[in-house]
Formats: C-alpha cells, sequence, structure tokens
C-alpha cells in the first residue's frame, strides 16, 4: 500500500538558521504518527513545509504516491492535507458553524448568500459521523480549550482532509480530554484518516501512536515502532544523552505565611465570577503549586494577587501587610516578583532592547533612579549579569526582545524577576516554551530561593512540573479550589478526576503514597 | 593598481557603508526621509509638468524635449526651497561648470525676511510636532493638538491682557510678562488636552473621536468668548485688542517687523531637547514609552497606565499650547480666529519625525521651509501654490513605506551594480 | 432570526436614543428637518460605510476624507467635461478608487503604516483637488450641472416620512448602501472573510482564502463608497469650493467617528450619522434662540463625546492596523 | 458671457488639450516675454474665498479686469487659503523687484492687521486696501457702508414679504417673515445683518427677521441647508453675506421657490443660474474702488494716508435689482426704496453696525 504522506531529504534553511536537514518521513495510512522531539528541534517547520506555509529549500514531498509542491496552505488543503496549529485559527467572535464553514460556506441564491442551515447541518452531520460532541450555534468565545480544538478537527474535517496534522494538541488538555482527544484519534484512524501530531511528552507519544518518528536538531534521529520502544530509548534519541526524569527537591521546612489569601472572588470583563471564594496560604521555603486546566480561574486568581486586576472581594496579604488595594508597583516595592504567563504580551517590551527591558518593573527602584534620572549605565551593568547568569542568547544586552526566541525571552523574564530579592515568586508557567537544560536551571533556581526562605506561588499546566516542585498544590477548577493534595500522595489519575472537578473521594491522604 | 580594481574597492566600501547604515535605525531614518523627499520631488515634477500641458497660457514657462510648458518645475523647486531662505545662492556660483564665486549672493543676510517666516512657522511647528510625537510615543493618538493649540494661545491672549495693567513696563514687564504668557498657554494646553485624557482613562472613549470633536468645540468656543465678551472695537474681524509690547516675544537679530524672535526658536529647540531628555533619561519618559509600545508590559511593569495616559495628553496638550502661546506672542501679537493648522501640520512633523523629538528638529524646518516656501511660489511662478500641498502629502506618503525603499536598498546593495561604463564616471 | 451579529447591543441602544432625541430636537416631526438631516447624512455615510468594511477586514482608513475631496473635485470636472452628471458622477468615483488603490497597494505591499499613509492620501488629495482646480478653472471653485431629485408620487406625500421618496439620487443611494453594507457583512461569504481579516487573519488564510485579496477588496470598496459620497456632495449642488478645508470640510473625519460610534455595524453607524447630521439640522433651528450661534455649532459635536464616554469603549477589530504576511509564524 | 460659462469653457479646452496634446503654451517659442517698461504693475492679494465665488472677490476682480484693459496694466495675484498668510503675500509682493510692482491691493478686512505690519515695513511700496483702515502713508484705504446698503435691500425684503409676490420660478407665503444668513460671525458679517435688520425693521416691527451664521464662506452644503431651514419655516426671502456659501443659499431658493437677495456682486449675472430667484443684490462697488486706485497709481494721483468710506452716498454700495426678476418688482415698491435711500443719505435715518442694537 502507498504511504499516505511521503517526505524525502526536505531541508528547510531561514536566514542563519538550518530548521529541518535533510530529513526523511513516511506515514502509513490510517495511522497514527508520532513527531516526537524538544522544542526547538524542527517539528512544527516539517509539518508547516508539508502544510504548504513554508515552501522547502530542497527536498520532495510525496502525498498519496503523487509528487505534490505546495505553494500555500490552499494547496496542501486541495491535497487533502490539513492542519491544527497549537495557537488555533479560529475566530473567536464566530461560531462553531461559522469558523468550520470559513472559507468554503455553502451557499445559496445563486452564491448571493451563505446558507446557514445548510452550514449548520453540516457540521450536525460531520459530528454524528465522526462522534464529536460540539454545538454549531455556540461562539469560539464561550468554548472551552477542549471543545475549540474538537472545532479545529471539524473545520478540517470539512474540507475532507485525509491526512490531520496536529501540533502539540494535548499541551492544554486535561487527563480526561487528552483520553477523549485519543479516542477521537482512533475513530477517525478507523474510518481511515491518517494522523501526524507532533509532541515532547514521550508518554503521549507511546500511548496514542503507531509510529514514532524523533528529531533533534532539524534532523530525523530514528522511527521507532510504539509498540517495542521505550521511554528511556526516546529519551536518549531526543536529547542525545541520557535525562534525569525527576526533579530533586531538598527537605520541606516552611516558615511564616508569606502570601495569604482570603475569600478571594475575582470577575472577568464581563462581569462574571471567574475565581470563587478562593483562599490559600504560601509560607516562606514553600512551594505552594496550583494545579487545573487552563481557563479555570488561574490567571485571573493570579492577576488578582500581583495587582493586574481589582478582585471583586477578598483579602490579600503579603507578609503581615494588606496589600488588596495595593497597585501592581506597590505590589513590586513589597517584594512580589512575578513571572507572568504571557511573555509577549507582558514579560517583556519586545520593541525595546534587553536593557530597556532589564529596568521594567524597577523604573522607580533606588538601585537604578536617581530623582527620577534613570542610571543606563547601572542598568546595562545588571542587564548583563542576567544574561551571562541564564545564558540569554544572543548575549547582547542592545538585541531587542523581539530578536530573542521564546526561551531567551523567557530566561531573562526570569532572571530580571529572581533578581529583585523578592519575598515571594509568583511564578506562572515559568518553563513553557523553554528547553531542557533551561527548564532544569529554572527549576534549580526557583528551589534555591525556596530553600532561602522565599515564597513561591507555582502554575503551570505541565502536570509533572507542578508535581514535581510542588510541596502543597491546590486544584482550581470552575474557579474554585476543588482540594489540596500532596503532590507526591496523589496519582495522576486522581489529579486528573479533580481537574475535572470530581470531588476529592475522602481517602485520597497520605497513606496511598506510591 | 588598476582603474576597476580602484573602483570595485571604492563601491565594496560604499555597499560596506549602506550596509552598515541598514542596520542603524537614525541613520536608516535619514536616508528614508531624504529618499521620500527626492522621490516626492521626482513625482512633484511630472505632475508640474502634466499640469502645464492642461492649463493655457500664451508663453512657456519651459521647454522641455521640444515641447512647452506652461510651468517650469526648475523654477517651482528653485523658488520653494530657495525663495523659502530668501535666495541665498549666488547665480554665478556654479561649481558643476567650475566657477566658483562666492556661493553666496551679495547682499543675502541669513536674517532676511523670508528666513524669518521660515524659522517662525518652524518655531511653532517644533511645538506642535512635539506636541504630537510625545502623545504617539506614548500610544495616544492626540489628534487634537489643533484644539490644545487653540485653548493655549486664547489663554494666554487673555491672561496677557488681565496682567499686563499689573505688571511694570519696560524689561522688566517683559521678564514677567513672556513667561508667564508662556505658562498660561501651556496650563491651558494641557487642561484642555486633559479632558480626552481623562474620558479615555476613565470612560474609556477613543481619544481620536474626542480629540477631532474638541477641536472643533475650541475653534467655537475661541469665536464665542472673543467675539462676545473680547471683542476689539472697531475691527472688522474677531479678535481680541493687541496685546503690550512688553507682552510679546522681543526679537532678536531679526527686524521686529518679521514677527520673528530667535529667542522663541532658542526656546523650541531647547524643548525638543528637554522631551528627548524625559523619554531617555527618566522613569516617567521611559514609563510613557512602555505604555506607547505595550500597554499590557506597562502594566505589568508597576505603569498605572491610566495616570499615564491623562499625563501624556496634559503634557503634549500643554506644549500644543506653548505652540499657541508662541503664536499669539511671536506671530499676530493678539488672538483673532481662524488659527492656521499649526497642529495638522505637527502631525506630519512627527511621523517625519519617526516620533524622535530630536528628528521633530529637523523635520519642522523642512515644513518650515514648505509653508514659506509655497508663498514664494504662489508669488513668483504663475504654479497653483496648491502643488506644495501634494508634495506635502507626497513626502509623507513615502515616508510612510520605508520597505519599498529598503527594498530598493537591499537591492542596490545585493545585487552587482549593472555598471553601465567606466568613462560615465569622471567630472 | 438572530440577533444582529457583533453589534454591542448596548452601544446600538444608546445611540438609537440619542438618534431620538436629535431627532426630536431637529423636528423629526417635520419632514423638511428629516430631508435636511438625510442630506447632510450622504457624504458622511458613504464614507463611513467604506471605512468599516477597510477597517473591519484589518485596514484603518483614516483618509476618507481624502477619498472624499478627489471624487468631490473629480465628480465636477467630469460633469463639465461630458455634460452628463452620471458620467461624471461615475468618473469621481473612479478617482476615489484610484487612490484607495494606491493606498492599499502602499499598505499591503509595501507595509506601510496605515495610519500615516491614509492621513498621506488626505493630504495629497487637499492639495491636488484644489491645484486641479486652480490649473483647470483658473479658481479653487468649480460649478457644474448637478442632480435632479426624484419625487415618487403619492409617497413623497406621506407627513415627516415623506422625505424618503422625495430626494435627489444620492440620498436613496445611501440607504440602499446601508442596507446592502449590512447584508453583505452578515449574509455573504465575503462579509464573513471581511470580519475574519480583521479579526483573525491567520485563521482565513489557514482556511484557504487569500487575506491580501480580501483585503485589497474591502480597501477598494473603501474607495469606490467614499467616491460614491464626495462625488454626491458635490454634484447634490453642482459646486466644488476648494479653499482651506474644501467644501468636505472634515467630514470625513465625522466619518470615522460615527462608525466607531456605531461599533463598525452599518445600521448603527447609520443611526450615529442621523445622529450628527440631525444635531446639524437641530442648531440651525436652536441659533434663533437665546444661545450665540457660535455656542450652537458646538451642540453636535459636544453630544458625539458625551454619548462615547457614556456609551464606553468600541472595539476595533483585533487585526485591525497590523500588517499580515502569509506563511509569518 | 459669465463667469462659469467662461470657466467652463476654458476647463473643456484644457482638457481637450490634455487629450490631444494642443494644451499648453499657445506661443510655443519659449521665450519669455520682455517685460514692457511702460506699463504698471499690480499685485492682488485676494480674500479668503478665492476667485468664483461669485461674490466679493470676483467683484474685486471685474475692476482689476478693467483697469487691464483700460490701462493696460501687468497683473500679479494671489488666494490665500489662510489669515495668517496675509501678511507673506503682502510682503513678498512689497519685497519684489521684477516686477516692482506699483501697487499691492489688499482685499478684505481680514488683511488690515497683517498691512498694518508690513505697509511700515516697506515705506516705498504703495498699497490700497479694502474694508478697512491703515494709517500710514503709503495704504489707501477704501471702506464701505454695507450696513446702508444692507438696510435698503431689509427694506425691499420687508415690503415685498408683506405685499407679497409672485413670478414665474417663485412666490412668497402668506406669512410675513425674512431671513439673514451669514459665512463666519465676525463684526463685518455682523453690519450686513445689522443694516438688513433695520431696514426690515423700517418696513414693519412686526415682519419676521430669522438669521442664521454657517460658520464658513466655503461651506455649500450647509448654507443651503440653513436656507432651506428657513424657507420651511416660512421665510420669503433670503439675505446673505455668506461668500461662497451663498450659492447654497440660492440652490435653496430654487429648490424651495421662493427668493433670495445677493450680495457684493450683481449675483443675478454672476450666478445667473438662479436669476429667477434673485430679487436684487446689494452691490458692494469694490471694483470701482479697485479701479480708481489703480488708475490714481497710473496716473500718478496715488493718495497715500486716506481713507475713503463710500456709502449709498457715493454709490459706494447700492440696491442693483436682479437682471430677471428686477422688472417683477413693483414701481411703488422701488420709489420707496427711493425715499429710503434718501433719508439715509441726508442723514434722517441712521443706520446702526451692530445687530443688537436693532
Amino acid at each position: 500500500m502507498t504511504p499516505a504522506i511521503s517526505l524525502d531529504g526536505i531541508t528547510k534553511r531561514f536566514p542563519g538558521v538550518l530548521a529541518n536537514d535533510d530529513v526523511d518521513l513516511t506515514v502509513e495510512r490510517g495511522t497514527v504518527h508520532a513527531l516526537l522531539g524538544e522544542n526547538g528541534a524542527g517539528k512544527t517547520t516539517l509539518m508547516n513545509v508539508l502544510y504548504g506555509l513554508y515552501e522547502p529549500t530542497s527536498g520532495r514531498i510525496v502525498v498519496d504516491g503523487t509528487e505534490r509542491s505546495f505553494e500555500k496552505p490552499q494547496d496542501a488543503i486541495d491535497a487533502g492535507i490539513g492542519m491544527i496549529h497549537q495557537h488555533f485559527m479560529l475566530v473567536d467572535s464566530m461560531t462553531v458553524a461559522e469558523n468550520v464553514t470559513l472559507g468554503t460556506e455553502p451557499r445559496k441564491w445563486g452564491g448571493l448568500a451563505i446558507d446557514r442551515d445548510q452550514a449548520r447541518q453540516d457540521v450536525v452531520d460531520l459530528c454524528e459521523r465522526f462522534g464529536l460532541a460540539v454545538d454549531p450555534e455556540t461562539r469560539i468565545s464561550e468554548l472551552s480549550v477542549g471543545v475549540q480544538q474538537r472545532t479545529e478537527i471539524l473545520k478540517t474535517l470539512y474540507r475532507g482532509t485525509d491526512v490531520l496534522i496536529l501540533d502539540e494538541p494535548t499541551a492544554v488538555l486535561t487527563p480526561q480530554e487528552i483520553e477523549e482527544l485519543l479516542s477521537v484519534f482512533e475513530l477517525l484512524t478507523d474510518q481511515g484518516k491518517t494522523i501526524i501530531f507532533i509532541t515532547h511528552k514521550l508518554g503521549e507519544a507511546m500511548q496514542a501512536a503507531d509510529e514514532i518518528t524523533v528529531l533533534r536538531d532539524g534532523r530525523n534521529v530514528g522511527t521507532v515502532d510504539a509498540e517495542a520502544t521505550t521511554r528511556e530509548e526516546l529519551a536518549e534519541l531526543m536529547v542525545g544523552r541520557e535525562v534525569l526524569l525527576e526533579v530533586e527537591t531538598s527537605s520541606y521546612d516552611p516558615g511564616a505565611v508569606t502570601l495569604s489569601v482570603d475569600d478571594l472572588t475575582v470577575t472577568n470583563e464581563q462581569g462574571i465570577d471567574v475565581v470563587s471564594d478562593v483562599s490559600f496560604t504560601v509560607r516562606r521555603g514553600e512551594v505552594f503549586g496550583i494545579a487545573g486546566v487552563d481557563g479555570n480561574g488561574q490567571s485571573e486568581l493570579i492577576e488578582a494577587i500581583t495587582g493586574l486586576r481589582r478582585p471583586q472581594a477578598g483579602v490579600i496579604e503579603l507578609g503581615d501587610r494588606e496589600i488588596t488595594d495595593d497597585d501592581r508597583r506597590e505590589r513590586i516595592d513589597q517584594g512580589m516578583a512575578h513571572i507572568p504567563a504571557d511573555r509577549h504580551e507582558r514579560g517583556v517590551v519586545m520593541d525595546f532592547d534587553l536593557v530597556e527591558n532589564g529596568l521594567l518593573g524597577s523604573q522607580h527602584a533606588e538601585a537604578f533612579v536617581n530623582n527620577g534620572r534613570i542610571d543606563w549605565k547601572r542598568t546595562r551593568e545588571h542587564t548583563e549579569t542576567i544574561i551571562e547568569e541564564y545564558d540569554v542568547q544572543p548575549p547582547n544586552p542592545d538585541a531587542s526582545a523581539s530578536a530573542l526566541s521564546g526561551g531567551n525571552q523567557q530566561k531573562f523574564i526570569v532572571g530580571r524577576e529572581l533578581a529583585r530579592d523578592p519575598q515571594l515568586v509568583v511564578a506562572t508557567h515559568p518553563t513553557r516554551g523553554v528547553d531542557i537544560g533551561s527548564t532544569e536551571f529554572i527549576h534549580e533556581r526557583l528551589l534555591e530561593l525556596r530553600a532561602a526562605g522565599v515564597g513561591v506561588l507555582l502554575v503551570s499546566s505541565k502536570l509533572e512540573e507542578v508535581r514535581g516542585i510542588s510541596d502543597r498544590l491546590g486544584v482550581m477548577y470552575e474557579g474554585e479550589f476543588v482540594d489540596t493534595v500532596d503532590p507526591e500522595a496523589v496519582t495522576e489519575e486522581e489529579l486528573g478526576l479533580l481537574m475535572a472537578g470530581e470531588q476529592p473521594a475522602q481517602e485520597v491522604s497520605a497513606d496511598e503514597r506510591e | 593598481m588598476s582603474e576597476s580594481d580602484m573602483l570595485a574597492r571604492v563601491k565594496e566600501r560604499l555597499r560596506a557603508v549602506l550596509r552598515r547604515s541598514a542596520q542603524t535605525s537614525a541613520v536608516e531614518r535619514l536616508l528614508i526621509s531624504t529618499a521620500a523627499l527626492g522621490l516626492a520631488v521626482l513625482v512633484g515634477t511630472v505632475l508640474i509638468l502634466v499640469s502645464g500641458r492642461m492649463t493655457t497660457c500664451t508663453t512657456a514657462a519651459a521647454t522641455y524635449f521640444g515641447v512647452g510648458f506652461c510651468y517650469d518645475p526648475v523654477t517651482v523647486f528653485d523658488r520653494l526651497f530657495l525663495g523659502a531662505l530668501g535666495d541665498p545662492m549666488n547665480p554665478l556660483f556654479r561649481p558643476l561648470h567650475g566657477e566658483f564665486a562666492p556661493p553666496f549672493r551679495k547682499g543675502w543676510s541669513p536674517f532676511n525676511a523670508a528666513m524669518a517666516v521660515t524659522l517662525r512657522e518652524t518655531t511653532v511647528l517644533v511645538f506642535t510636532g512635539l506636541s504630537v510625537a510625545l502623545a504617539f510615543r506614548a500610544g495616544v493618538f492626540n489628534i487634537g493638538t489643533q484644539g490644545q493649540l487653540v485653548a493655549g494661545a486664547l489663554a494666554s491672549a487673555l491672561g496677557l491682557l488681565v496682567l499686563a495693567p499689573i505688571v511694570p513696563g519696560g524689561a522688566v514687564g517683559a521678564v514677567l510678562l513672556v513667561p508667564a504668557g508662556l505658562c498660561i498657554g501651556a496650563v491651558a494646553g494641557g487642561l484642555y488636552g486633559a479632558i480626552p485624557g481623562v474620558l479615555k482613562a476613565y470612560a474609556d472613549a477613543n481619544e481620536v473621536i474626542t480629540t477631532i470633536m474638541l477641536n472643533f468645540v475650541a475653534a467655537q468656543f475661541a469665536l464665542y468668548l472673543v467675539s462676545n465678551h473680547f471683542q476689539r472695537p472697531g475691527s472688522q474681524v474677531v479678535e481680541t485688542v493687541p496685546l503690550p509690547d512688553v507682552g510679546t516675544i522681543p526679537s532678536v537679530v531679526f527686524d521686529p517687523r518679521t514677527n520673528f524672535s530667535l529667542l522663541a526658536l532658542a526656546i523650541a529647540i531647547g524643548f525638543g531637547g528637554v522631551i528627548y531628555y524625559l523619554l531617555q533619561y527618566t522613569t516617567m519618559g521611559y514609563e510613557l514609552r512602555t505604555s506607547g509600545l505595550q500597554p499590557a508590559g506597562a502594566e505589568f511593569g508597576g505603569v498605572k497606565t491610566k495616570r499615564t495616559i491623562i499625563a501624556s495628553l496634559t503634557l503634549s496638550g500643554a506644549l500644543g499650547g506653548l505652540g499657541g502661546a508662541m503664536y499669539v506672542m511671536m506671530i499676530l501679537g493678539n488672538f483673532q480666529t481662524g488659527v492656521p493648522s499649526y497642529g495638522f501640520d505637527g502631525i506630519t512633523v512627527a511621523i517625519l519625525a519617526g516620533n524622535n523629538p530630536l528628528g521633530v528638529l529637523f523635520a519642522a524646518p523642512l515644513f518650515g521651509i514648505i509653508k514659506s516656501g509655497s508663498i514664494v511660489i504662489d508669488t513668483a511662478t504663475s504654479m497653483p501654490p496648491q502643488l506644495v500641498d501634494v508634495l506635502r502629502g507626497l513626502i509623507v506618503l513615502f515616508v510612510a513605506m520605508p520597505e519599498f525603499f529598503r527594498l530598493i536598498g537591499r537591492r542596490a546593495i545585493a545585487d552587482e551594480p549593472s555598471v553601465p561604463n567606466g568613462g560615465d564616471e569622471d567630472a | 432570526m438572530r440577533e444582529l451579529p457583533s453589534l454591542g447591543r448596548k452601544t446600538l441602544g444608546g445611540v438609537v436614543v440619542l438618534a431620538l432625541v436629535g431627532g426630536v430636537l431637529s423636528g423629526f416631526v417635520d419632514k423638511n428637518a428629516l430631508s435636511s438631516t438625510l442630506r447632510l447624512s450622504v457624504p458622511i455615510a458613504f464614507a463611513a460605510l467604506g471605512g468599516i468594511f477597510a477597517e473591519k477586514s484589518g485596514v484603518i482608513n483614516i483618509g476618507l476624507e481624502g477619498h472624499l475631496i478627489i471624487s468631490a473635485f473629480v465628480g465636477i470636472y467630469a460633469t463639465n467635461l461630458t455634460g452628463n452628471v452620471w458620467i461624471g458622477f461615475a468618473a469621481g468615483v473612479l478617482a476615489s478608487t484610484l487612490f484607495a488603490v494606491v493606498f492599499a497597494i502602499v499598505c499591503l505591499e509595501f507595509r506601510a503604516d496605515q495610519i500615516i499613509a491614509g492621513l498621506a492620501v488626505w493630504l495629497v488629495a487637499l492639495g491636488l483637488a484644489p491645484f486641479l482646480s486652480t490649473v483647470i478653472y483658473e479658481s479653487v471653485n468649480a460649478g457644474s450641472a448637478g442632480f435632479d431629485p426624484i419625487t415618487i408620487p403619492g409617497l413623497s406625500e406621506i407627513p415627516v416620512l415623506g422625505a424618503l421618496f422625495d430626494a435627489k439620487p444620492p440620498v436613496y443611494l445611501m440607504l440602499l448602501a446601508v442596507v446592502g453594507s449590512w447584508y453583505v457583512l452578515n449574509y455573504t461569504a465575503f462579509g464573513r472573510w471581511v470580519h475574519a481579516s480583521g479579526e483573525n487573519p491567520q485563521a482565513l488564510d489557514t482556511a484557504g482564502v487569500s487575506v491580501k485579496r480580501v483585503r485589497y477588496a474591502s480597501v477598494l470598496l473603501s474607495g469606490v463608497l467614499a467616491g460614491i459620497g464626495g462625488a454626491s456632495l458635490s454634484l447634490s449642488l453642482g459646486e466644488f469650493s476648494g479653499n482651506g478645508q474644501t467644501m468636505v470640510d472634515g467630514r470625513g473625519f465625522i466619518a470615522i467617528v460615527v462608525y466607531l460610534l456605531g461599533n463598525y455595524n452599518p445600521i448603527g453607524t447609520f443611526l450615529s450619522t442621523t445622529l450628527f447630521a440631525g444635531l446639524q439640522t437641530a442648531q440651525i433651528q436652536l441659533q434663533s434662540g437665546y444661545l450665540p450661534s457660535s455656542l450652537v455649532q458646538t451642540i453636535p459635536y459636544i453630544t458625539v463625546i458625551i454619548v462615547l464616554a457614556g456609551v464606553g469603549r468600541t472595539r476595533t477589530p483585533d487585526a485591525a492596523g497590523d500588517h499580515y504576511e502569509s506563511g509569518e509564524e | 458671457m459669465d463667469r462659469r460659462t467662461f470657466v467652463r469653457t476654458l476647463g473643456v479646452t484644457s482638457i481637450a488639450g490634455l487629450a490631444g496634446c494642443t494644451g499648453g503654451p499657445t506661443d510655443n517659442g519659449g521665450n519669455t516675454e520682455s517685460t514692457d517698461g511702460g506699463a504698471a504693475s499690480v499685485a492682488v492679494v485676494y480674500a479668503t474665498g478665492g476667485l468664483g465665488d461669485g461674490s466679493f472677490n470676483d467683484q474685486a476682480q471685474t475692476g482689476l479686469e478693467r483697469a487691464k484693459k483700460e490701462l493696460s496694466i501687468k497683473t500679479e495675484h494671489s488666494q490665500p487659503s489662510n489669515t495668517s498668510e496675509f501678511s507673506r503675500f503682502q510682503s513678498r509682493y512689497a519685497q519684489s523687484t521684477s516686477p516692482d510692482y506699483d501697487l499691492v491691493c489688499c482685499i478684505g478686512s481680514l488683511q488690515q492687521d497683517p498691512l498694518s505690519d508690513t505697509a511700515p515695513e516697506f515705506p516705498e511700496q504703495r498699497f490700497m486696501l479694502i474694508d478697512g483702515k491703515v494709517d500710514e502713508p503709503n495704504v489707501e484705504n477704501y471702506q464701505f457702508r454695507e450696513e446702508e446698503g444692507s438696510f435698503q435691500v431689509g427694506h425691499l425684503a420687508g415690503l415685498l414679504t408683506k405685499s407679497g409676490l409672485s413670478t414665474g420660478a417663485a412666490s412668497t407665503t402668506d406669512a410675513t417673515s425674512v431671513g439673514f444668513i451669514g459665512g463666519k460671525e465676525n463684526p463685518l458679517i455682523k453690519k450686513f445683518e445689522a443694516g438688513f435688520k433695520a431696514g426690515v425693521a423700517h418696513t414693519d416691527d412686526a415682519i419676521n427677521v430669522t438669521s442664521n451664521y454657517v460658520g464658513s464662506f466655503n461651506d455649500v452644503t450647509s448654507g443651503k441647508e440653513a436656507a432651506l431651514t428657513q424657507y420651511s419655516n416660512g421665510v420669503d426671502i433670503i439675505y446673505h453675506a455668506a461668500g461662497n456659501t451663498g450659492t447654497g443659499v440660492f440652490q435653496a431658493a430654487q429648490e424651495a421657490g421662493r427668493y433670495a437677495i445677493g450680495v457684493d456682486s450683481d449675483q443675478s449675472k454672476t450666478e445667473s443660474k438662479y436669476a429667477d430667484h434673485i430679487l436684487a443684490s446689494m452691490v458692494k462697488y469694490v471694483n470701482i474702488a479697485m479701479f480708481n486706485a489703480i488708475k490714481g497709481v497710473v496716473e500718478d494721483a496715488f493718495e497715500g494716508g486716506t481713507a475713503t468710506t463710500l456709502g449709498l452716498k457715493q454709490e459706494g454700495v447700492k440696491t442693483v435689482y436682479g437682471k430677471t426678476l428686477g422688472s417683477e418688482i413693483p414701481a411703488e415698491t422701488k420709489s420707496k426704496l427711493e425715499s429710503s435711500k434718501e433719508k439715509i443719505v441726508s442723514g434722517k435715518i441712521s443706520v446702526p453696525t451692530d445687530p443688537s442694537n436693532v
């Protein structure tokens, strides 16, 4: 049988970067194929080439036995290839049906009007055929991430896709939603569809895929049978060396309370409560983790704590000072460091160089400012220290933030925030998009601060991260704390259930440690 | 070393310079602005020739390729740029023809009347340009500099008329009144700018709309106030009584009747430096710039965004108000309704300057020349002076498309230029 | 039936209330006042509709004023040349469309800053129209034949609303254009693409529709619509006057104000336009009262500010003003 | 041939020229004409509003054209778009050496202030100012009693709205109501308003006068809407003092089938499209002032430092009946106007210059 996709010697070169280097890839029809690799290994670039977003510098693309050249995504779509990006390509203000049919709307009246009824019916039919539950009339902005993803899948199916590419589809899902997604994979392959998905999670690749191709530094370093391989083998292929998969934490010896949140209620822009009556404390010398599926109020909670959003009700105390009504600047002055979730929007000013970014948040600090005059020399020295300590690439303080890769921006932000000599660090997804080496380094720094008696509040959608370095773990679901658990005691399944809103069974206790 | 070797080396050197300059944004900015000016002149030339065939005249102003044209582009641009400087060039100075007479025309003084007009327009444009640039840097689209200028102009005129009887005459009076007038203008402009600031910060009202509306309101309100309460008796136009001499900015070097004061220009240039310093070296400026580039990032960095919006519009308004005070205290000597559109011109100045306060100091004179030169064109050629407005628009248009020039620049650097032949290069 | 799409209901409500207030002030009970309001609305409404298409697709066209100016002049000139008002009208629209082509190329091919390029379009037109007028007519002012009114027998006799059936062609065209734009934006595939192109161009691109083409089409459409507005302005009178800010006199900027106020919805925008035009009509009536006319003339502007402050923010499309290159990550 | 037709023909010729490449200079020799040493040179700085306003500036231009023809002078003119440009144009012409202008004519009250600076700066240059007064030995001033002329047309409007008038294209209503539309609200235009109101009141205190200001001399659209509003409120006759904006008033009169009164020049001729609706015009003989001043210069009789005020008495302002409608106005009305004119000339009636004093 001819393979669904066959890539032959694909090379993609960007100015100064060789993203893909002579990559071969064969995907059989009706199978699930995982593309595994670290960030920056060239997985997404390869798939963008297959999808016609990039033209390859050299190499051949063969679809279903026919050689193709794609100049634009439409060419790939015409060849039966569909792609679901990490950032969903959905128009928030439109409904599911409108998004699914975008660009290929069914028409009536000689093409003068969109046939809305037809569009809705088409989506309903598709849902039934592939067993996907989505209401066609709901606006995207009102849907959970999982359903949005299903909408994306519907979009590609609607266009008659045979080969579905998914870029890190599980990154934002709960364990339960991941399960559901994997069963959707099965339904799709049963009907003859072929699936390629990008991931950097070993377990997932092994669980969901029939075959796994590992990319490293833009090269294909091996294709293995998912049944036959081991985690260790894959990890070694990915990183090129043996990897320690566990983070070691030192002894847990918490001190006084540094952050106390009491009955906090926060509303979103529409005036709806997205955080309801949340209470918890973070002590000096401890890492308090918050787990939960994205969009369950974590970001609003963090914004309220860090002073970026005014809470509706409740009390926040930092040390022994109430800071509920303090603004952002006063909180910074009180020793609250914050690694924000969205580095492009908040963490760095993209058009500033690194020196100017080094000052962000310290523009009133006496260390850098005399009587309103900024001491750029001292700021530059400070920036150079961060760059060196956190191995920010390129090590050029005059480079603009936008010239840095996401991982390096993140390292810079972490370096700047942790250098504040804080009493509390509020870290949101601190290692998102950062390579394994730097992730280790950032974790080490957070643990060092913990050892030095700083309180750390950690939010992450990476379960292994929050479980790995937290001392206590609060689980959020729909704006409430479902439970606070011992991360070492709880199993992944139990955690998944909590994240899905199941009330905790009383038995989850210290006895059940693995 | 052979000639072709040398040529290749010079070209390589040149290309390296170009390559390096393509990286430094200030130089690039300058190159692009110059190229935009050049291209605008080129398009303008075509326009002049075409319109010279569209109209009818008895004698041709110029003949090119055996075709007569009613307007001569050479004369037009000569009048536009040199006329605005009071014709400095000596007609006998023709270096291209190997004649090196003194470059400046005999009897030409840099302190001539045309130059005074150019510089006094420049002075006001520096203020309005700074006003717009500052707001833009803070991410606030202040279209209301015009209204703020009117508010400042009116307030300083009325304020000085109230104060004049109180202070003594002579130098002492001037020392007291001139700064007072400027301050009143700045405060009034600032307060008027604060209105859209407050509306934006606390009512989320789009500042583009509110400032456009407030421009109309300012003009009408000034008309009401002056015509109903401060009308100069016996005058046929809506204006206040003239300011006493001690309330006007004393002219330096230039003839007092030219209504231009070097002192005012010096103050304007000083403000350019001050605003530059403010933006680059102070916490306030840093916060303004941060909010302008990335509001969410500014919020993250502890910038009080609402306060920054209000502060930037207030400051921007104050600069506009100062421009108005200058207009009243230097150019008019009283307040009259029908204030020229300095505020809108400030937008073009700021755009050409890339919103850089020091850039404003270079862009303002260009538009000063254009404004002053358009008068010379009207009186010295038969060309309708509105052409100058077209040129101004074209300059702005071309400045808006740096990518176009980069493309050309890149091509010039990358491609081996098709060398025509060596012989062309000698003098 | 679905609710009116993408329309802040609060905004619409506010505008409707204020349009009514404006209406009452101007004596909407009066057919003449309504006629006057409709006539004053024409150039503003067309320019605003054009602005909606451009900005909803992600290209802010701040140069609407320029499109009005150039089409106003060319309309008169071509009418003189051909002796036919409709040909003149078409030529005016064509001139404005050519400006839109230049604007689109500059923005979409050379990635120009849309605001600056839009201002440039305005400045060029502001100079070019009186320049050409002077070259051709030796005066910044020019006259030609103009449109004749079309009166629909019977219907025009209806009290008040009879104004809708007794007007010059531009007024009818305006009513058609408002409904047509509303229909196109909400019920056709093109309208949906325009929306997607302004909100999430990547979504549209990956769905296989060229963002560039949609944006080109939208900008050209904005040129066409604004051109109709400008040609209507001058040809309703058979006059072009080019001194100062020309006869357009800021109407293109008011157009931006009204579509922001109408939250990019053609119907809401039309209501905002009539609010503004109604207040203009009303202020003429109010001048005869005790307030000095200079103060009365500020009423429309101050009202807009108050409405805006009361109704609150208008949400611009997410990608408006941003350049989009296919294949960009 | 009236100006508009002339202008249109010009436009047609020129585009034909473009298409057929026959435009451009008619004398294709390309040589600049040598300056004729004998002829006097005159420069004119027009008022904002520009040529083609069918009113003030055009009226001034007819004086210039006449001088050109009869005195064979050379002329140059400019049309500033902004008041701040006046002083620059004035001094530009004053400075000019080729040609060295014998006279610089400054049209419009807004030029008074700039000229009071410019004139002393160039004591050798001769200036003439219309609608203002600058006390300098090198300036000849001409001012007009617009209120007197306006009084006359106010009287006319008052009489006709009372007696009623019906002509082919237009008619009055039963109501007795007249209106005034001004451009920008300034003291000069208020003189027109004051005179008009006084003239109406002189006819009958009971006649209603509505007055509106459009806020611009260029906004034809708004002028038309304001006039239509007045007509729909029952106004029979509108007198405008609004420059270009006034064209809108005539259009409104045409649409509403009512009457209007023109200003500055005989607008039944300059705006002949609307002659069926223009009862009369309050002509301000700016052209005569222009011609006389130029003639004075040519004949070396320039009288610097003088201020000539031209009222009804000097025939500087005058009511000129419309070329079409003039014959429809009853002789009785005309004779009443004659008698009120005599009273003004003799000082028996004093006409106010501020509308609030009416």
